[in-house]
């Protein structure tokens, strides 16, 4: 398998296709379903070559039918089989909505044990690229509210590789939130390991900066604003310590009270609507169980409760920005 | 079994099927068959009719949705399967549960089908069933028996049925879904998607409708336009075939001829076995059902029942006698005119066996209510 | 019409037949849509009567086909009518879900404002009842993370009247929580208003029970809950205020926090999966906006992140209780 | 128009289309019709061939979905409505939105259609679009000129054509709603659902099958198993038919057909209209799908240009001469080799005026991204 020759620098997209490939050489029981990712190779290119490489037995470019492919993902696995399905944008996830929640997010409650359902449902997110409505969201806090799904969102190559390995590996459904304006960026290519030692394991949060004056929790693109926001916050005597959740269930609480204990104050961020958001959970958990450790008001700086809008105006007047980040952080630290 | 074309003959079936008793009979079924065919009709029959008994009673919680006059469907279906097929019954399915594989012997450990004492710790709640009390009894299943467990959300197994039959192709097994449906939730959106995705990959699904007439409090006409159901079958290519819902070897028959069809490699199809149902969409509906329901309509919808018509076709055949056929004189009756001295033995003896497990069986500690939503990474 | 003769004591099933008589009596414009809605009068009897009085042209009873259901209605909305729709239960919502949430939600928004959606889509809900994993769920945080929805969940016949005719005048979609538990609970009937005198206007709560020592904020049928435990507090010289939300989408925050200035304490109570909840959502908000009013960490009495089981033990074990609430109380008030 | 019962007829009819340009031409269509159908081609052509050059010039965001070759299905199915009817249309049938009621004058401000200028102002992204560039051009609508807005979400606009008819319906209008999708979206759930409401309650909902042969990168043996999709309506019981997308007046007549049927109150049908897709699947995948594409395959489906064919038709009716077919040769030419000249004045004329206005027209300000996600109550 040579995937790619120069392991310098890996970008996000191929560090997720490596991860693929790697698991599917592995073990024969994956099976990939989705639109249009066999013969043309996703969307994107995530999947290109897999069904070359894997044949058409084992990379089915399904009918547009998302409901049908959790469901006969679903079945798969029932029966021995491990699934990838790609989302052709996570989007259109809602069109399977009921099959996740109800059927796969369950069975193994369901069954007290007796199956569960090995499945990563993958697929490209996240705004900041113009996609509007329905080629912008994050809809994780939907997946979050019902129990019996993992849920990951990683931020740069070795993570999206790493991760993505071990959510293929996990006996459990994962939700796994690719973010699409990462796919290709230059500035974030980095090595990547091969094989068992990419693994990174679901559940551990990473610190992606150091810092004693404020804690800046977030996940996916935004981790970079908020490492830009802390280039400000440098500038102004802050120091702030940005921790990368990557995984969101299950939740790494530790890390973020760790840290707190250092900061004691709180920003979280990300980009999906505010109202019953992941940022809220986040704010909420350490309300609860770091109270004493808050020296200030924590705060959530998330999309505004509308979609993503398309003109580029709009769309970056309703998500979080490095200045609306700095802003609340300093206003956090200055409390 | 027929070697016809499935797809080419749905016309010729139709016309058959209207001639009801008067089919040639399949050669395959022995007389020994029949017997086993009307025991089991008796054995669903029975074990509807004890749960109404013990709903009535207070001793069961849930909703039962009975399955009274429609038992041919179930046991006609399942009698031509094999142990390695899979199924997916829904909430009116209950018997399906035991009847899967017993021609394997009914209390065979080793079938592929549910004991009759896991089906009833399913029903009374208790940890001795395969989903220790964690789902309601009409949506649960086993894998192991190779039946998927729904969902409340009608249609919603049928992509699942699509998944195990796929996974058993690539493993080189020719294995074989029947999925139960009611005539009302072929409405839902991934009922279409399903049978199209099935279609598409040949895959040997065959989704079994069991026309009741009726959804809840709504009538077939405004859950779809079609004089046959069958016929929403053309749309997708595949092979419609109409069973009479009443007539266990008619059932057999056409889900044999559907099931050696897939088997064979070519794919889908539907069977729409016409009924009728008995009683209220679930024991809290029957008293509306009385008045939402025209009372010729029921009447006539009931006035053919599976057991007496199968017991017609015995006499025939020369496979019971008039005087044996008299002596669990059931059909037409209702559970409330109906005792266990109504019932051969062995049906109430196998049945007694499953609730004294059940009642025996405890009901599952609080503390299991928070396990198994992930399961633990090794 | 003559709904109910005796006006003395209304349950709250009776209440919301009312309110809709009363909405599709005034305005014709009004069109029901839904399984069994018409003919059945409803799995509960919740539109009993109304087909008959209206017609088949204005009560539709729909094949089981609930995303057709909702986009119908929608249409139904684009061209001069206002719908009322029925989920047989609210978990069934999930197989409509891309047209609640795509389609219906952001119809004003991605207009710019020309058109907007009457609409209310409700439905029985809730657990406690061994209805199990699909006939239990509270599905409301879904909903919440999902802009352009408001989101109304009344716990007494009297909200139940006066908040569903307010949904049902609103002039965007509404989804409308009932509490199956509550359709026919005896203890709780109580007089209702006739005509516009029921009106209960959207967003804003209502405070069930004043107190001093502890803001307990609820809604739904938890309401009857916190106020038992209220009584256990009290038992232990504590005075917990219980504020009923009645509307979570837009939240009442003022009500909240004015509570918040008495008590200094919170416990943000409700029966669905804790995880990206809306009593997060509540937690977060205080949390921000309130800091300096904790005198005790906040605390959350959810669902654990399970679904709802079926046998009785189990479901009691996951679903908050008098018990876990009062402890919880307890525990926050000696801080 | 045809007063045969369309159901009894597709068989009928799809020997008629294979026979092509022989058939007898609808009686009711004048010189002067054809005409207009030919400069409609045209703009639509134009329309589409500016914006792949505007795209690549970078001066667009968005996606470009091309219409090339698929024209005479916009234009032939928008050209029998009336101004009352509905359309839904999708990614690919950006035409629509100006084409719709095009017949009551190109630039009537009261036409029941989007004005030119309305229609750029949305591929730019300007205010002076409907949708005040909220949501991308493909996705959008304008409810006061009875053309929905598509989310993205494939066949979800079904289930809102046969809402708007029905509240018609119920005010004693007799609209009917056409809606857009391809081959590939029938697969949705949705798609199913909405069909069956409609044939259950007779709605005058035309399904318009844009059948191009891929979806995307899938080609369409993947996405459904019948030879001609047009099958599929056989599954409702209602009519299915087939029109030969590439020929402007065979659309025109089975639109027409099923149009008339739907209006007199027999309810949905579905239209397919066989074509194919010239380019990639958006401007994005022009590189890749020439990779995925057979070449010979691509060739054939390009070979059959709607304008040539139209011309043909017009000539051999006397209603266009050999020189004027040969002023503005078209049709074969893919967007790099034409330029404004090769088009008719008024049609270049007619876009500049859009593209001028859209330039001209502000990008919203940033605060309306808050704006409008509820109605204030009053
Ligand atoms: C998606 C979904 N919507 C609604 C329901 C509620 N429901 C349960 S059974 C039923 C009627 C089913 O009718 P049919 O399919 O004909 O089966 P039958 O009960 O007649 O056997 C309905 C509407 C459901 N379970 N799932
Ligand atoms: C529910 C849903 N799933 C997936 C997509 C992504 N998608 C957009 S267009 C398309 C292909 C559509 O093919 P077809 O319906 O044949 O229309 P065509 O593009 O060929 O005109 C896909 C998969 C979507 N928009 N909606
Ligand atoms: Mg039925
Ligand atoms: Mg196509």
């Amino acid at each position: 398998m040579a995937l790619i020759e120069n392991t310098e620098k890996v970008n996000y997209l191929n560090a997720l296709r490596e991860a693929i490939f790697e698991e599917f050489e592995l073990n024969e029981n994956f099976i990939a379903i989705g639109e249009d990712i066999g013969l043309l190779g996703g969307a994107f290119g995530v999947t290109d070559g897999l069904q070359a490489r894997f044949g058409t037995d084992r990379v089915y470019d399904a009918p547009i039918s998302e409901a049908t492919i959790v469901g006969t993902a679903c079945g798969l696995c029932l029966n021995g089989k491990r699934a990838m399905v790609e989302m052709q944008f996570i989007d259109f996830i809602s069109c399977g909505f009921d099959q996740i929640v109800n059927m796969v997010a369950t069975y193994h409650y369901r069954t007290a044990g007796e199956v569960s359902i090995p499945m990563v449902i993958r697929g490209p997110a996240g705004a900041y690229g113009g996609g509007a409505l329905y080629h912008s969201q994050m809809n994780e806090a939907w997946f979050a509210n019902s129990p019996g799904l993992k849920i990951v969102c990683p931020s740069t190559p070795a993570d999206a590789k790493g991760l993505l390995k071990s959510a293929l590996r996990d006996p459990n459904p994962v939700i796994f939130y690719e973010i699409k304006e990462l796919y290709r960026k230059r500035q974030i290519e980095e090595p990547v390991e091969r094989g068992d030692a990419s693994l990174v394991p679901l559940g551990k949060a990473k610190v992606r900066r150091e810092g004693s004056d404020v804690t800046i929790v977030t996940y996916g693109q935004n981790v970079y604003h908020c490492l830009d926001a802390a280039n400000n916050l440098k500038a102004e005597g802050f120091e702030a310590e940005v921790i990368d959740l990557r995984t969101l269930v299950p939740l790494d609480k530790q890390t973020v009270i760790e840290s707190m204990t250092k900061t004691n104050r709180l920003v979280v961020v990300n980009e999906a609507p505010r109202t019953c958001g992941f940022a809220g959970e986040v704010l909420a958990n350490v309300a609860e169980e770091a109270f004493e450790l808050l020296d200030a008001p924590p705060v959530r700086i998330s999309r505004m409760d509308t979609p993503v809008p398309w003109a580029k105006p709009l769309e970056m007047h309703v998500l979080p920005s490095v200045e609306s980040i700095t802003e609340a952080a300093l206003r956090t630290c200055r409390y | 079994m027929a070697k016809t074309d499935p797809a080419r003959t749905t016309k010729e079936r139709q016309s058959k099927a209207e001639k009801g008793a008067a089919d040639p009979l399949p050669a395959s079924l022995t007389k020994s068959d029949y017997q086993e065919l009307l025991l089991q009709l008796y054995l669903a029959r029975y074990f509807d009719v004890r749960l109404i008994k013990e709903k009535k009673r207070g001793r069961l919680r849930g909703t039962l949705y009975s399955s009274h006059n429609q038992e041919a469907i179930l046991v006609g279906s399942l009698f031509g399967l094999r142990p390695t097929d899979w199924i997916s019954p829904i909430h009116r399915d209950m018997p399906a549960f035991f009847l899967k594989d017993m021609r394997a012997g009914w209390s065979n450990p080793n079938r592929s089908g549910m004991s009759i004492e896991e089906v009833c710790g399913q029903v009374w709640g208790k940890v001795g069933s395969p989903g220790r009390a964690r789902d309601n009894w009409s949506h649960i299943g086993s894998t192991k028996h190779k039946i998927i467990h729904s969902t409340s959300m009608l249609a919603g197994t049928i992509p699942a049925a699509c998944g195990v039959v796929l996974a058993d192709r690539l493993d080189g097994k020719d294995s074989v879904a029947l999925t139960f449906n009611g005539e009302g939730s072929t409405a839902q959106g991934v009922f279409h998607e399903a049978i199209n995705f099935a279609s598409v990959h040949k895959l040997p699904v065959v989704t079994i409708v069991e026309n009741n007439q009726w959804a809840f409090g709504t009538p077939a006409h405004l859950e779809y336009a079609l004089e046959d159901f069958a016929r929403r079958a053309d749309g997708y290519g595949i092979p419609g075939l109409i069973a009479d819902g009443q007539d266990v070897i008619d059932v057999y028959e056409k889900v044999s001829e559907a099931v050696a069809w897939a088997r064979s490699g070519k794919g889908p199809s539907i069977v729409e076995c016409k009924s009728f149902r008995a009683y209220g969409h679930g024991d809290h509906d029957d008293d509306r059902a009385a008045k939402y329901r025209p009372k010729d309509e029921v009447k006539a919808g009931r006035s053919r029942d599976p057991i007496g018509i199968m017991k017609e076709k015995m006499i025939e055949l020369g496979y019971l006698s008039q005087k044996e056929a008299e002596k669990y004189p059931v059909e037409g009756k209702g559970a409330n005119d109906l005792t266990d001295e109504d019932f051969p033995k062995q049906v109430v003896e196998y049945l007694a066996k499953g609730v004294e497990f059940a009642i025996a069986s405890p009901v599952p500690p609080p503390e299991e209510g928070a396990m198994w939503v992930f399961r633990e990474v090794e």
